[in-house]
């Protein structure tokens, strides 16, 4: 996306002037929002907050993509919907509420889950990926397809107390790469699933709502810095400054206590590896394919379901 | 001098974060006075501290849920002052004086 | 507000019922919520995400106040307002979108600045108060008669590309009472505004719309723990946690670089002191009061005007 | 032994935040090795920091929107190792190697 491509009209200069003049941004910045297509994964706990913030700031095509419809259990944290759309598909209540907050975006809804089947064909259309999901065999698809069409990923999860973020494959590099410098994938960063028996969904386990929306609204943030920044985007030149936090990314942590005000462990930030020469997706060796994905292979659902002990946490 | 190697002991921070402080108590953050060698002699490395852990800290009898065929479970991450452990050599790191180690069970939810 | 007063009903029960599995939170916590009066000061950047999670959550008892009208620059970052409801009150537009979200708590609108005239009147009908303003005058205010009436206050600001968060006066101890432990107020961290010359809003500045969505989502989490585990009450028997973080509280600081992904300085928490001695406001020989406020002492504006060099950050 | 002493720094870390970072070069982290003492033999302290920062790392000619009347001006939150300066003695605090000092602006907006 080429962020000079045309020029800013009068009904975008007003609604975004409180973002354009803030130092870094700029009509450049602005421009390349409006140039770039933005896909979410998820528009639960954190996709509606994620979506609010990428609709309002701009992005100019926002894909939007769940199976699930909205009930009642949601609305204490998925404050993109609401009481009276309880029953409609997530994807149409929530863009419902982005086209009021700013109709200028192209709103692209898919009312069904991610499959291996359907997963390239969609985030083929994009520049970036939010994964705002919750579960683990869609989280690896999500990462695979992202290192094979090489898109950058924005991940984030929460579930009770708990958050946390990490920015993937950005910039991304090719499949079995291993020039000095890339950054890693899902795969690199959490090489095996937890057995199943250890995971609980928001609905088993629960989540405060503004511990997942923290989540959401720092993916967007993350998202809005990449895309603006063209932080994507190889380095242009020698000048370009040689740490962004990609290459050996940042899992943040958060923690919220229902016993105590925030303190200096509520926000933790660890320093992750960089590409892992012997990675399955993304590794010196791999043999993993878009056509393998979309014909079963991998097999998502037995890889994140390998028996364990039977454990309950 | 051989009795005073076995009881010689280096303290550290363990933090539990994203679920698995239940195991331990409900306690985010332990000190710790790790012995400074395992049973066989070796200097204290992270593998063994982590036996150390399920055998003198847990509280919760659901060991497999910290660890599985004596290593640290799938979907748990272990941090070395704050970096992956994978950067400092896993289970074969020497733990060192007023070290903090980190076991981060990785979320999925949404 | 006494936790226990009602039973919830089948429809509570469900709506909240992901929250209320949350280890710590329970059937307890959420009766204290649905129990609880909580006055969002500033329906803007901050006060839309606080807002929306504080309803969704089920405080029983939400008034918001703010004098503005939407405008179309504010939709990047006031995610709770729409294009369709530009020229409306703020406070109209954002309850419309509460009740669509959670109609359940009652909604008390003020349509009209926060003035030293009105402020103890409506500050006194609440249980909690979330500065969510956005200038120095309203904020030395809010502390004052928050410290008077003895209310916790959650307060938070911020501007282009830096957000802050802190629990102030919580739990609340009376005015000039210097027993060990006593929580600081907002004059005890922030003793003197800055020069006005070096101050701007967010209009002037600007804004990323995730940071001070960020600071507002967070000011939320503050607020429920505060209000589900009662820590605004004194502690009930010995065996509480003595550390809660509130005597001496940490500023939490948001740092968001548009040049690098999140990384170890994106949040920095800051250990602040204790209620101060000599405070104007909470100290041994304030003599502040809450007819010395109406009357024009002090005189906000003025101290906030104090004339310095002319400069311009 | 006198010219020792007149050359001896102390390695610390500044930091800048809130938008002060703009006044020195748009850098938030600032490596300073400050003189160990003052030009009046004082061991260092915030005071004498302070100066220094405004002779040798600042950037921006408006000195006045750091200082006011030789004294950090009003709307600053200095931190010293992460604690409240107030915590440690304001301007009087006696530098120490590594010390982290950071600045930062008191915000208002929302
Ligand atoms: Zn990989
Ligand atoms: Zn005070």
């Amino acid at each position: 996306a080429n962020g000079c491509s045309r020029r800013l009209d009068d009904d975008e200069f007003e609604r975004y002037s409180r973002q354009m003049i803030v130092p870094g941004m700029g009509k450049e910045g602005q421009l390349r929002l409006i140039n770039s297509r933005v896909l979410i994964i998820g528009a639960g706990g954190l996709g509606c907050p994620a979506s609010m913030y990428i609709a309002g700031a701009g992005v100019g095509t926002i894909g939007i993509i769940d199976g699930d419809v909205v009930e009642i259990s949601n609305l204490h944290r998925q404050i993109g919907h609401a009481t009276f759309r309880i029953g409609l598909k997530k994807v149409d209540s929530l863009i419902q509420h982005l086209m009021g907050l700013n109709h200028l975006p192209k709103y692209i809804p898919y009312p069904f889950h991610l499959t291996p089947q359907n997963a390239a064909d969609i985030i083929s259309q994009y520049d970036l990926v939010m994964d705002c999901t919750d579960n683990p065999a869609t989280r690896y698809l999500i990462s695979d397809i992202c290192v094979l069409l090489r898109k950058p990923l924005v991940s984030a999860a929460s579930i009770q107390k708990s958050g946390q973020l990490i920015v993937l494959n950005c910039p991304p590099a090719p499949q079995g790469s291993l020039t000095p410098g890339c950054a890693p994938c899902y795969r690199c960063c959490f090489k095996k699933p937890p057995p199943p028996s250890s995971m609980v969904s928001c609905g088993e386990a629960g989540v405060m709502g503004p511990v997942v929306g923290m989540m959401g609204v720092a993916q967007a943030g993350e998202a809005i810095k990449i895309l603006a920044s063209a932080l994507h985007m190889p380095p242009q030149s020698p000048t370009d400054p040689p740490e962004r936090n990609l290459h050996q990314p940042t899992l943040l942590i958060y923690t919220y206590d229902l016993e105590s005000a925030v303190g200096p462990y509520s926000f933790r930030a660890l320093k992750m590896g960089g590409r892992k020469k012997n990675c399955f997706a993304c590794g010196e060796n791999s043999t993993l394919t878009l056509e393998g994905i979309k014909t079963g292979n991998p097999d998502y659902v037995q890889f994140c379901s390998a028996p364990t002990s039977n454990v309950n946490l | 001098m051989s009795d005073t190697i076995e009881v010689a002991t280096i303290p550290i921070t363990v933090d539990f974060s994203g679920g698995l402080e239940m195991l331990f108590d409900n306690q985010r953050r332990h000190s710790v006075s790790l012995p400074a060698v395992d049973s066989g002699g070796k200097p204290a490395d992270i593998a063994f501290l982590i036996s150390h852990l399920c055998e003198k800290l847990m509280k919760d009898p659901r060991a497999e849920l910290f660890v599985l065929d004596s290593h640290i479970r799938p979907g748990i991450l272990v941090l070395i002052n704050d970096a992956d452990w994978e950067l400092e050599g896993e289970e074969d790191y020497k733990i060192q004086p007023r070290d903090n180690i980190l076991f981060v069970s990785t979320l999925h939810g949404g």
